[in-house]
């Protein structure tokens, strides 16, 4: 559960650039952020950054706390790709310019057991949900990232993963980097090494992230996963994010999630 | 700033300011206490609420569009017990309360008006009756004057609390539906629900919600929901709770200015979880840079045209 | 893309390509020779003919609003007379020309109508009954069914010409209006008109427009005016010209989508006078995409969740 | 009249810098830019500027070219105030970003006869419409230009009227700057100058305009006003931009004027 309570604050962009590409890696001054767990995500509102108000587009946009870095004024990071009116707008965000953030949000990962071998599958953003899960396993047991790519220059903070020195995989769909094929493939080839029971965390494309749970499944793996759905407030009032759990009853993405076990996830309306 | 009165009455609730949140914006009130102290608005409009709990419909529930947003989230909610046992006792003591409910039955929504009067905290009653009217064939009870009035005499001989009724825009005269609820005994108005809309993606030519239509909120509905509020304050003597489209103080003095008494702030919830609160302030700070010693001398302040 | 077919047709109005352009926002036509070549798009619906050539309001006559715009322009025109005599000869010869009709009483509507058909260049003719009809009290002709249906009946009458009916979305159920217009024979519906709405100076207290009321049109309307092309495809056999808040041939391919026939641009013409011809190139550039070998199987392929 | 067709262009922006307080300069390179008569305007589309379509604000906005600077790629200067959602939204243009640009646009300004002298009265964003007349105006005859303004931080463009080597008289309101009070008062002190037949020429806030018509008729003195209104296309074909004249005809600020005989205006309908 989430212990700490969610700030909105006036976050001050400390840096924005692009990492090639549609990736983009934000540096958020906040003043008194009170740290998040790994899985937590904040709402930001790319909107909102002007001079005057103006409300196209309207929604803020839900992304993961890449990191935090601590300090005088705690800052965090988020990866992003700019895609959609949002997303392009927030990365016209300049140093020193205003973004607004709520957040921390959601229920986190629960940490592997002592001991037990991690497995993250990150395809796609979803990548930047497991940065903080990666390096706080560390201290549990084995870990070892697999991340998936359309190609090589699609693929976000495979470098920092890389320096925590954690087991990195990787597979693009067209080769350019790592295995030709899918992520999921490599979770396949890392459940079936010898080694401590697994435990797999997975953030991407639903299909991916259903495709993980069943391999998880077969193999007597706990997975968890971080699900995406549209999201309007981020904290459990507007009803936007509901998606069904497998047994029919409905959950809220923001507040129930992101993150689910793959098997409680009613994964055929899923979005 | 503190020389300005900021109170106003509501069809018999007495607010300590005109700022209200809107039904399904503001969950049940605790979700926003880790933001602002309740006690500092006049007041929250919870979740419509039911007979019976009920799940809502499948995702997408929710997308964006110019300057607004679409929702079809369908009816979930806690249900009216689960309300009153769970959700009102979370609250401090000094939040008021307004109750708001629907139902696809004329009777259920007396039965839910039933067991939320005498309720601690709910000082009123908010009949939310944009809900599709299963016996009209899917028209809304507010679409139809004789369903409305049928609606607003059984809710309000279900509670002796105060009722406010909210209209739908998607009709073609909003008059003739607030002459129905002043006739039927209604203490105040609330307007305005959202506009039905409905949105496709052309990557997929799919609806954007599983519900195929929406409701269409947020500042792109405003100039339409100030017309109404405009046109139904001039047409009965109910007090009006304008709604649609508010999100700065700005926008809310638009809304006193055209007649209403009090405002409820939606969709700006989402965007700025302190939305209402920063309303409420910016609306006495207006009254008073203008003069004003009473922000109720706001209400219908218009300067029309000779 | 050169090998999608881009013809619609329209009610008995064989168009090149599905855009045309809204009445009111493109003049006369002639205004927009420096920037593009008129005969590139479907045709153009010119701004809004009464029997006499008529003034306006008194401004100011628009604003803005969040993602839309307010308008109160009054009946100013030419009068039919001088845009045949002057306005009509000044196109080129291959410009479609849909001629817009608005009035206070009926039997003018029909005399405009009769002095069009036959005009060169005049291939339809679009009755806008979103105009008060003074002797309802205000309300538009749009608004009533009794009133609409008269409306109709008196203008297909007067006229040989393809006759479309661009309804006012100021009403509880457009899919009503729609079957009084087919009932009556009309040929094709445009939907819709500007959503009826108000905005007010906080600096000054009064309406920001003289007339205090006003249409408001642009993309924050988008979503209510596919809801009503969606809502009237499935009412009625008529072809539908859609309109609201079309800005790209993205928007303009949301309402083909939803079941109409074609479609035309109205305020986007002001801020990018070349927006017409960009939605119907753009138009062809998705249909080529997505494997439509004809714009017009793009018309009601909306997919419904089961 | 017009001799000059408008075009639609995406203008890029050269240059755009705060000038103190809201004032801004903008330099647009316009490929194909016909050039413009004094009292020509363009409409600017700041909401168009970035990669996504955002239409909040929605409409373009009305502005005096201040100055063309011809060259391979022809160049416009612009001066406007950074007040409401629009022109702040163009204030946050950056070197190299599009602006949509259509223009030039209106009737501009009928140069002083050979011999006259020309009185240009100049009140806030209204100075910005005739620095072009003022230059043009030096090969006709004696030129003096009057700007007014609230205080001397207020004052946009006074250096470049300076350095154009006309007469330059100011007053503000403050009187920070020149003359305390209005600028009408040097008006009238002006036209109390014995010399050459004077015509006046007054762009800025509406009462302005309107007395110094009243002043100018006083002394038998042809005045031409650059009138400002809502806008919302800028070509004639929204008829929003309507203003009554004397007669109680209406005419399009845009299509008919800016420009206009000040006796000819229906002042008291003058938004
Ligand atoms: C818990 C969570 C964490 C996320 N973390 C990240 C992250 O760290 N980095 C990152 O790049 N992306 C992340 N996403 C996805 C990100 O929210 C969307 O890519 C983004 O909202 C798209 O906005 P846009 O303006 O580009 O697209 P638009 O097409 O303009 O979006 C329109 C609407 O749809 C919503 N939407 C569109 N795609 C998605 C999506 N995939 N998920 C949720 N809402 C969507 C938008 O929020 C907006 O309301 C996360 C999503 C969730 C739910
Ligand atoms: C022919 C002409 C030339 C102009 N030249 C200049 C110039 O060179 N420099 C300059 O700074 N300003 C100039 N203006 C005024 C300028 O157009 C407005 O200041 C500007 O539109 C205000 O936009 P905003 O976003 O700041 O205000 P907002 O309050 O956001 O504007 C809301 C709406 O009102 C309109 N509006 C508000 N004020 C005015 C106004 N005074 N005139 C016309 N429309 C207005 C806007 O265009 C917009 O549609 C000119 C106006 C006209 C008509
Ligand atoms: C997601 C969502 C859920 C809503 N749920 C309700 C509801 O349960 N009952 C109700 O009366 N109104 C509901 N509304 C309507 C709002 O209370 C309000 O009338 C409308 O959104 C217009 O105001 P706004 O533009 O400020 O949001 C809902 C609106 C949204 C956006
Ligand atoms: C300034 C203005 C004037 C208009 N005049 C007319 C008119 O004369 N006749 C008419 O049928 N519609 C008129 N309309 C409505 C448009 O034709 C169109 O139906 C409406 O603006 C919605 O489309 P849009 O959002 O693309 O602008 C006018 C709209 C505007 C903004
Ligand atoms: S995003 Fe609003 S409830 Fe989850
Ligand atoms: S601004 Fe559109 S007619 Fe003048």
């Amino acid at each position: 559960m989430n212990p700490t309570l969610p700030l909105r604050a006036d976050a001050r962009v400390a840096e924005n650039r692009c990492e090639g590409g549609a990736n983009h890696r934000l540096r958020l001054a906040i003043d008194g952020w009170p740290g998040a767990r790994p899985g937590h995500f904040v709402m930001l509102s790319p909107g909102a950054r002007g001079a005057a108000p103006r409300f196209d587009p309207l929604l803020p946009r839900p992304m993961a706390v890449y990191r935090t870095l601590p300090g005088a004024v705690p800052e965090i990071e988020v990866l992003y790709k700019a895609t959609g009116r949002g997303t392009q707008l927030l990365a016209e965000a300049r140093a020193g310019e205003c973004v607004r953030v709520v957040g921390p949000l959601g229920v986190p990962f629960a940490l592997p057991e002592r001991g037990q071998r991690a497995l993250l599958v990150g395809g796609g953003t979803g990548i930047a949900s497991l940065y903080e899960l990666a390096s706080q396993a560390r201290a549990r047991g084995p870990v070892a990232v697999l991340l998936g790519a359309r190609s090589a220059g699609d693929l976000m903070g495979a470098d920092d993963f890389a320096a925590l020195g954690v087991e990195l995989r990787v597979a693009t769909e067209d080769g350019s980097r790592g295995r030709r094929g899918l992520v999921t493939e490599l979770l396949e080839a890392a459940l079936a090494e010898p080694g401590p029971t697994a435990v797999v965390y997975a953030c991407g494309p639903t299909p991916m992230m259903r495709r993980a749970g069943e391999i998880a499944a077969a193999h007597g793996a706990r997975c968890e996963v971080s699900l995406e759905n549209r999201m309007a407030c981020g904290f459990g009032v507007c009803l936007g994010c509901a998606v069904p759990r497998a047994d029919g009853t409905i959950a809220l993405v923001c507040r129930d999630g992101p993150v689910f076990d793959a098997a409680a996830v009613g994964w055929a309306n899923v979005p | 700033m503190s020389a300005v009165d900021t109170r106003v009455n509501l069809g018999g609730i007495a607010l300590r300011n005109p700022v209200l949140t809107a039904s399904g914006t503001f969950g049940y009130g605790g979700e926003f206490a880790p933001f602002f102290d309740l006690e500092q608005i006049g007041g929250i409009v919870a979740k419509s609420l039911t007979l019976e709990p009920r799940q809502g419909n499948l995702p997408p529930r929710i997308a964006e569009t110019p300057a607004g947003m679409l929702n079809a989230i369908g009816l979930e909610n806690v249900g009216v017990d689960a309300f009153i046992a769970e959700k009102l006792p979370a609250l401090s003591a000094g939040v008021a309360v307004v109750a708001s409910v629907f139902e696809t039955e004329i009777d259920r929504y007396a039965e839910v008006c039933k067991r939320l009067t005498g309720a601690p905290k709910v000082v009123g009653l908010e009949i939310n009756a944009s809900c599709p009217h299963v016996k009209s064939g899917g028209i809304e009870f507010g679409q139809r004057a004789e369903v409305l009035a049928q609606l607003v005499r059984a809710t309000r001989q279900a509670t002796s609390l105060p009722l406010l009724v909210k209209l739908s825009p998607n009709v073609t005269d909003i008059r003739e539906m607030a002459k129905v609820c002043e006739g039927e005994g209604a203490d105040a108005l609330s307007l305005v629900n959202t506009l039905q809309a409905l949105d496709v993606d052309v990557a997929t030519r799919r609806p954007v919600l599983r519900n195929v239509l929406g409701g269409l909120s947020g500042p792109a509905i405003r100039p339409v929901a100030l017309r109404m509020v405009f046109q139904a304050s001039r047409a009965v003597k109910l007090p009006i709770c304008g709604i649609g489209g508010i999100m700065t103080a700005e926008d809310a003095v638009k809304f006193l200015i055209c007649g209403a008494s009090a405002v409820q702030v939606g969709t700006a919830n989402y965007l700025n979880p302190m939305a209402a609160l920063e309303v409420a302030r910016g609306i006495a700070a207006y009254a008073s840079a203008q003069g004003f010693a009473r922000v109720a001398d706001l209400v219908g302040s218009i300067e029309l045209p000779r």
